[in-house]
């Protein structure tokens, strides 16, 4: 028996909801964009899964973007909670609000 | 599908169909062989470096334990490993233990890419045949060998980082923090002038980059024009935190740096792979830019051609062996230097220069590819010198505006 | 031998992940989230996507975790989270409800719709060639997207010095 | 004291009006913490806050503070803010332990705070004694040249350690052995003509212990002749060097005004500007007859006092050999019986020669009432004894002011703004001795 | 060999057979082959100490150039000069920190026994604070004599047991120091000053 | 030290020549030993001499310690002081002149104190927290008065006379650091 794409792709559904789950229930600012790193690993393998199942490289090139994407997301993200814990020490994401202005 | 078609599918030269006994006897070999090289090597290399610092400060060096004293490190390594150990009060438990081993497994496992000989003599590929088998004698061969190296040097910085925050004390996270920020530095240094050679070799695979640099002309040391070459050694140095880069480790500012709090057998892992990256990253500056096991013909003669096979290993070692020696020797001379006039090298030269210096082979690799005429060549080389050399001058403008405006903001501190 | 690959390697990916939510200390979490992503560098290994599995470890292993463990760190925000505390009694169970909905409903749509993906077409393109392919891919279709994201990190970099610049002089690193 | 309640202006005064407290206050670079609320204060910083500095301990046992100083620094990042040196942890008793033992003895005292110079202790103790005892004008020229000799040698030997200390500090690990590979020639000779390494008891008051052993000159001229090559390789190890360049230079600087006002001597004085050498300034034994040179810096950082250190083995060596072609013949102590002991060869002859030998050396010679401050330049600075006799055989009060001890308050200034590696090479470059600070 | 033996006493309460005697002179020679210091320089004789690593004596010969700054890893604890009062609790401090097996080396009259400086300021001998194993004689001990000293030392490793622990071989790191409230009055023995 | 007949003696001459008058230098008495000037400092006058003095070019305090003269409260000085248990004795240098002078200042043991130094010589912090710790007498406008070379736990003034040179018991007191 060998895994087919249905696997991969279940797999993903399955990691892409913990990481659903994980953005809910913390607090944590910083453990809470590793929760959005879950999502986006998720999403990575059902394309490199749909790239291989229909041999389209495409897939793979999507996944690389989603990287690029992902590397200039945290460093944005962790800036911002730098600047935040800074002024804020031991803020959770409930003190992000102040940057609604 | 069964178990022999997938264990060597890293390295597609292993033929499966055949008798299944043979390819499972090179495989167990060549990791047997890894294995023994990496271990046996490292306890050489730390009497090495303890003779030869020796030797350059007028001393003996050890000489009580075993011949010369080359047991020197078999009596550290049983003495470690029969002392106490210990897991400070404050530590994480956890992270504390499992650090030694991510700083340990990968310098052990760059090894596997390396390839350790073969028959490189006349523009041959490189392979060997064992047990009627048709392999290289690199342990695995995949597709994006270099970046695999490249990925390992990067988890490398784990060890080092947890075992510095899960210590619970200070002076071992500021020598983590350090170490972190240092290597994350030297990263982008070293990739860069990776991506030279591998622009020109146009493969990633380890095998492959060593078969092309069949001559000493296409020796990417030569080809890449050297620069690379020296930006990869000083990146490559710090990024093993060897001196003069060894802030991590600074025993006069941080006392042991990240593993203060380590002892026993898990500081014995540290040291370990310490002196095993040493030689590792030693081999793959040899690997991507003095040809590997490619021999060196003075006056058309191949020294090590009498060893026959052996010739490629014999030639791989000598060359290591140079490195060693170098670095041996810049811990004995150089003094080191302060935390921000690294990160000064790593930002601001080293990085620009072999960026700059990228773009131009680029340029030349796509003038050479699109066949322009000899007047256009110039043209072309001239315009990217002209260009590396503004971007430089604004860099540099750009850097003392900032400096000033650092000073008028106050040089308080 | 695949489907062992396949079981371990999805075993670490999920065992990661349950690590990233449940573990209270930050830095374990992000252990955890190493671990998810060496899973997902295997599984794209087995999946002959290996330039893809090599900068899965660059990027995200290297850059992106140690990055997450610098900041915890620098900030010295290593405490344990407390999670027993809940301001909002509703949120929790909400928030598995909503997870496990939602991974049924892709599962549910995956399962129904697999006669269209078919069965493992093994006709992946191995080795250089997978490389090679890539590398056409982004320079020529979407050349212009690769050009973007250049720009994106740039501004990301730039954004992130302003962000974090101190006020009055600050350390010079 | 009765103040008159006068508004005065009421602007800022310019800097140059204000008092030194005043000046200090301002720059602020001493930590005033005591440990007791540097312990309150905990561990790592509770909250990050941008204004939050760290508190951490170097030392005492830690490996580039020489020995048992210990250094609260006050960080923010890894920039050292305040600092606040602690000392006491090699206090000694020693000028308690001097008020016990006679004139005759307190040279093995003294010899032992600074020990990297011990000679020169000796000399200053032996000077300060001769000078209460009111013979300092009769010292036989013989033994005012062998003291200038040892103490000549003593400073090559003491800046070769700095040499090997330094390079060890700034992680050039050769150059610590190659400190102590020259030193050793040096202690050699020193074993010869005293017997010991280090520790020596060989000045006394009234002169030395004994004459200088036969085939001296030779191995002095030995030692002349190695140096200067060895310090060329120190050049091309260090001077030259841009790592240890980038390194040194603009780090620790101080002020002539700011060295002047904290009382530092030597080549720290020297390093910023100020020609300030009691050799040549307020000359002790025959410094006045030799020729050599000042060497004074000009930027008062660590690599000025490292280059100073360097070029006054070169001068020591020169006036060495000025010392050489004009070593005289004579007595090396003086011949007063109250001060010195008879000769070996008499006590085996004469039973009052015994009496007196034996009562020089149990009871010790009686030194009128009087009190003195004798001060001469060691390695290290200005080095002075302040002895108070009451006309006993012992001191009534025994002190000596340390260069180190004083030097050492440089150091917060020195530090200030720095990174955490500087600060070690700060406290190399003003290279403190312990055991003279603490006494 | 009773089964007993071995709960009770680790391997110590083997008979010593080929293997566990070979063992044990394994480790033996290896510990005393590289015994590695930590840096606890004083005063005088921590310049000798060092001037013995340098390039006339050299004890890199016996594989103990590695002077270890932490003492987490370091075997030898060399006492190198005067211990004063205020030194006393850091020292200890070292030496609790470092690991088994460890051992002591008393450099020096001042360590061993006050030396000269017979008052209020100096431990009248660091025995009184951690349990030495060898005292190097002189003021301060020559190099040689600090390398006869560490020879004895590594004798002394060689012929030592491995899994027995100080405390049961009598030259313990369990011995217990009398704490004194901090603020006492202190105690003055020794002898009266002159008049 | 004065119970031997010299020092009657010289006592009487003392009083002999007391009609001399007594060499001055800003107001105070000035001795001269072994060559060495000697300023007699009264202690309300300190600071304000130490003033005069460095700005006459005494710009360096090379040393500042003490004396307990406990055994020998009736020392020769000059007439017009009155000798007191302590004594502070401050070094100072001219380095411009190449010239040294001494202040002595007697401080009485009812009341150890005296004005601080620190304002004109900040190099006298050290100095003064030594003679603190080693004779309790405490400096006045001293910005860190607390022991330095002894614990800050410490009982007695190790140097005064009165405290024993002998040995005592190790106070182990468990690692501050």
């Amino acid at each position: 028996m060998t895994p087919t794409t249905t696997w991969y792709l279940v797999l993903a559904a399955i990691l892409f909801g913990v990481g659903v789950i994980g953005l809910m229930i913390r607090r944590n600012p910083l453990v809470m964009f590793m929760c959005i790193e879950l999502m986006l690993n998720a999403v990575n393998l059902s394309f490199v899964a749909f790239a291989r199942a229909f041999t389209d490289i495409s897939g793979q090139t999507a996944v690389f973007f989603v990287m690029v994407v992902a590397a200039a997301e945290v460093v944005v993200g962790l800036g911002i909670i730098i600047a935040i814990l800074r002024r804020r020490p031991g803020a959770t994401i409930d003190d992000l609000a102040e940057l609604k202005g | 599908m069964n178990l022999l078609n997938r264990i060597p599918s890293a390295d597609p030269m292993l033929d499966a169909e055949s008798f299944w006994w043979q390819p499972l006897a090179v495989v167990g070999l060549k990791v047997l062989v890894v294995f023994v090289i990496g271990l046996v090597g490292t306890m050489f290399m730390v009497w090495f470096e303890r003779k030869i610092v020796a030797g350059m400060q007028n001393r003996v060096g050890p000489n009580k334990a075993g011949p010369f004293g080359l047991l020197q490190t078999l009596a550290d390594g049983t003495k470690l490993f029969f002392k106490e150990d210990l897991i400070p009060e404050k530590a994480d438990p956890f992270v504390f233990r499992i650090a030694p081993f991510l700083a340990f497994v990968p310098a052990f496992l760059v090894w596997a890419v390396i390839p350790l000989g073969g028959d490189f003599t006349g523009g041959r590929d490189g392979t060997v045949t064992w047990f009627g088998q048709v392999t290289r004698v690199q342990l695995a061969d995949p597709p994006i060998g270099v970046l695999l190296v490249l990925a390992l040097s990067s988890i490398a910085v784990y060890g080092v980082m947890l075992a510095g925050w899960s210590s619970g004390s200070k002076y071992p996270l500021l020598g983590s923090v350090r170490a972190s920020a240092q290597m994350i530095s030297y990263e982008a240094a070293l990739g860069l002038s990776l991506a030279a050679v591998l622009m020109t070799a146009g493969t990633l695979s380890t095998s492959g980059i060593v078969s092309a640099q069949s001559s000493i002309t296409n020796w990417h040391l030569l080809s890449t024009g050297i620069v690379p070459f020296v930006v990869f050694l000083i990146a490559m140095t710090a990024e093993l935190n060897r001196p003069p880069f060894d802030l991590v480790e600074a025993e006069q500012e941080l006392v042991g740096g990240f593993h203060t709090e380590y002892s026993s057998i898990r500081f014995a892992l540290f040291f370990l792979a310490e002196f095993m990256n040493v030689i590792s990253m030693s081999a793959l500056l040899v690997t991507l830019f003095l040809g590997g096991p490619q021999p060196l013909y003075l006056g058309g003669v191949d020294i090590f051609a009498v060893l026959g096979p052996f010739g490629g290993t014999a030639w791989l070692l000598l060359k290591v062996f140079a490195f060693l020696y170098m670095y041996v020797w810049f811990r004995a001379t150089l003094p080191r230097l302060r935390y921000d006039q690294l990160m000064n090298l790593g930002w601001k030269v080293l990085i620009p220069i072999s960026l700059g210096w990228f773009i131009l082979l680029a340029a030349l690799q796509v003038a050479r590819d699109s066949d322009v005429s000899g007047l256009e060549y110039a043209l072309i080389v001239g315009g990217c010198l002209v260009g590396i050399a503004l971007a430089y001058m604004l860099f540099q403008a750009a850097l003392n505006v900032a400096r000033r405006n650092r000073e008028a903001e106050g040089a308080a501190y | 031998m695949e489907l062992l690959v396949f079981v371990l390697a999805s075993v670490m990916v999920l065992a990661g992940a349950i690590g990233v939510i449940a573990y209270r200390n930050p830095v374990h979490a992000a252990l955890g989230l190493v671990l998810t992503l060496f899973g997902i560098a295997v599984h794209f290994v087995s999946m002959e996507a290996h330039f893809l599995a090599a900068v899965q470890v660059i990027v995200y292993a290297g850059a992106i975790v140690v990055l997450f463990l610098f900041v915890i760190m620098l900030l010295g925000v290593d405490r344990a989270e407390d999670l027993t505390v809940e301001p909002f009694q509703i949120q929790r169970p909400l928030a598995v409800i909503i997870g496990v909905a939602i991974s049924g409903l892709i599962t549910a749509a995956v399962v129904r719709g697999r006669s269209t993906l078919g069965e493992r077409i093994d006709s992946g393109v191995p080795g250089d060639d997978n490389i090679r392919e890539l590398a056409r891919s982004l320079y020529s279709d979407n050349v212009f997207a690769f050009e973007l994201t250049s720009v994106l990190l740039i501004v990301a970099v730039v954004g992130t010095v302003v962000l974090t610049r101190r006020q009055r002089g600050g350390v010079d690193k | 004291m009765t103040m008159i309640a006068d508004e005065g202006a009421q602007e800022l005064r310019p800097r140059s009006e204000l008092t030194a407290r005043e000046l200090l206050r301002e720059v602020g670079s001493v930590l005033r913490l005591s440990e007791a609320e540097a312990a309150k204060l905990g561990d790592l910083p509770e909250d990050p806050d941008e204004d939050q500095t760290m508190i951490i301990n170097m030392g005492p046992s830690h490996p580039s503070t020489h020995g048992v100083l210990r250094l609260m620094l006050e960080l923010q990042g890894e920039t050292v803010l305040r600092c606040k040196p602690i000392i006491g942890y090699l206090h000694t008793g020693m000028e308690k332990t001097g008020e016990q033992l006679t004139f005759m003895q307190g040279g093995t005292n003294v010899t032992r705070m600074d020990y990297a110079s011990p000679l020169n202790n000796e000399l200053v103790f032996s000077m300060a004694t001769e000078k209460l005892l009111g013979i300092d004008g009769d010292i036989p020229e013989r033994a005012q040249w062998m003291r200038m000799l040892l103490s000549e040698l003593n400073r090559m030997s003491s800046h070769l350690l700095f040499m090997a200390t330094n390079g060890m500090d700034l992680g050039a690990v050769s150059m610590m052995i190659y400190g102590w590979r020259e030193r050793e020639e040096v202690l050699r000779f020193f074993q010869k003509v005293t017997g010991l390494r280090m520790n020596h008891n060989f000045v006394r008051p009234g002169g030395l212990a004994a004459d200088l052993p036969p085939g001296w000159r030779d191995d002095v001229l030995r030692i002349l002749d190695l140096l200067p090559e060895r310090l060329e390789e120190y050049d091309i190890l260090m001077t030259g060097q841009p790592i240890w360049r980038e390194r040194l230079q603009g780090v620790g600087v101080i002020t002539p005004n700011e060295a002047l006002a904290l009382g530092a001597t030597g080549p720290i004085l020297r390093s910023t500007g100020v020609e300030w050498d009691l050799r040549r300034h307020d000359p002790y034994l025959r410094y006045d007859e030799v020729e050599f040179d000042i060497i004074v810096g000009s930027y008062g950082d660590a690599f000025d006092r490292y280059a100073i250190r360097l070029n006054e083995i070169r001068e020591s060596m020169r006036i060495v050999r000025q010392i050489l072609d004009r070593m005289p013949e004579g007595d090396y102590r003086i011949q007063d019986k109250k001060v010195t002991p008879p000769p070996r060869a008499r006590i085996d002859e004469s039973m009052e020669a015994l009496i007196h030998h034996f009562k020089i050396f149990t009871e010790g010679f009686k030194v009128p009432e009087g009190e003195v401050y004798v001060a001469i330049e060691s390695p290290r600075g200005e080095i002075g004894c302040y002895i108070a006799s009451d006309g006993s055989p012992t001191p009534y009060r025994m002190h000596v002011r340390a260069p180190s001890f004083v030097n050492i308050q440089c150091l917060p200034h020195m530090m200030r703004g720095g990174l955490v590696a500087d600060a070690v090479a700060v406290i190399s470059s003003v290279d403190p001795v312990l055991g003279e600070v603490d006494r | 060999m009773a089964l007993g033996d071995v709960v009770n006493d680790g391997l110590g309460g083997l008979s010593h057979n080929v293997i566990t005697g070979r063992l044990e002179d394994l480790v033996n020679w290896s510990r005393s082959r590289s015994s590695w210091p930590a840096t606890f320089g004083l005063a005088c004789c921590a310049i000798e100490m060092m001037a013995s690593g340098a390039a006339h004596y050299d004890i890199a010969r016996f594989g103990m150039e590695v002077f270890r700054a932490s003492p987490r890893q370091a075997d030898i604890m060399i006492v190198a000069g005067r211990v004063s009062q205020k030194m006393a609790p850091v020292l200890r401090q070292v030496y609790d920190q470092m690991m088994e097996p460890k051992w002591v080396i008393s450099m020096g009259v001042c360590a061993s026994s006050g030396g000269m400086f017979n008052n209020y300021a100096i431990v009248q001998g660091v025995d009184q604070i951690v349990p030495v194993d060898v005292y190097a004689p002189g003021c301060p001990p020559t190099p040689e004599t600090l390398i006869h000293a560490i020879e004895t030392l590594h004798t002394k490793i060689e012929q030592g047991e491995i899994m027995r622990r100080r405390g049961q071989t009598g030259a313990g790191a369990s011995i217990h120091v009398e704490e004194i409230p901090a603020g006492s009055v202190p105690v003055l023995l020794g002898r009266q000053p002159h008049d | 030290m004065t119970d031997t007949p010299e020092a009657q003696s010289e006592d009487a001459t003392e009083e002999a020549e007391a009609s001399i008058p007594e060499p001055e230098m800003l107001g105070c008495p000035m001795t001269e030993s072994r060559g060495q000037i000697v300023l007699h400092v009264a202690r309300d006058r300190y600071v304000e001499v130490a003033k005069q003095l460095a700005d006459e070019g005494y710009a360096m305090c090379v040393d500042l310690t003490a004396v307990d003269y406990l055994k020998h409260m009736d020392r020769e000085l000059p007439t017009s002081v009155i000798g007191e248990r302590f004594e502070i004795v401050v070094n100072l240098l001219d380095i411009t002149h190449s010239r040294r002078i001494r202040l002595r200042t007697q401080v009485p043991e009812a009341d150890a104190t005296i004005a601080t130094l620190f304002d004109l010589y900040p190099g006298t912090e050290a100095m003064e927290r030594e003679v603190f710790d080693m004779f309790g007498i405490s400096f006045e406008g001293h910005p860190d008065p607390s022991r330095i070379l002894m614990p800050e736990d410490w009982n007695g003034y190790p140097l005064r006379k009165d405290f024993q040179v002998g040995t005592i018991p190790v106070q182990f007191k468990g690692a501050a650091s």
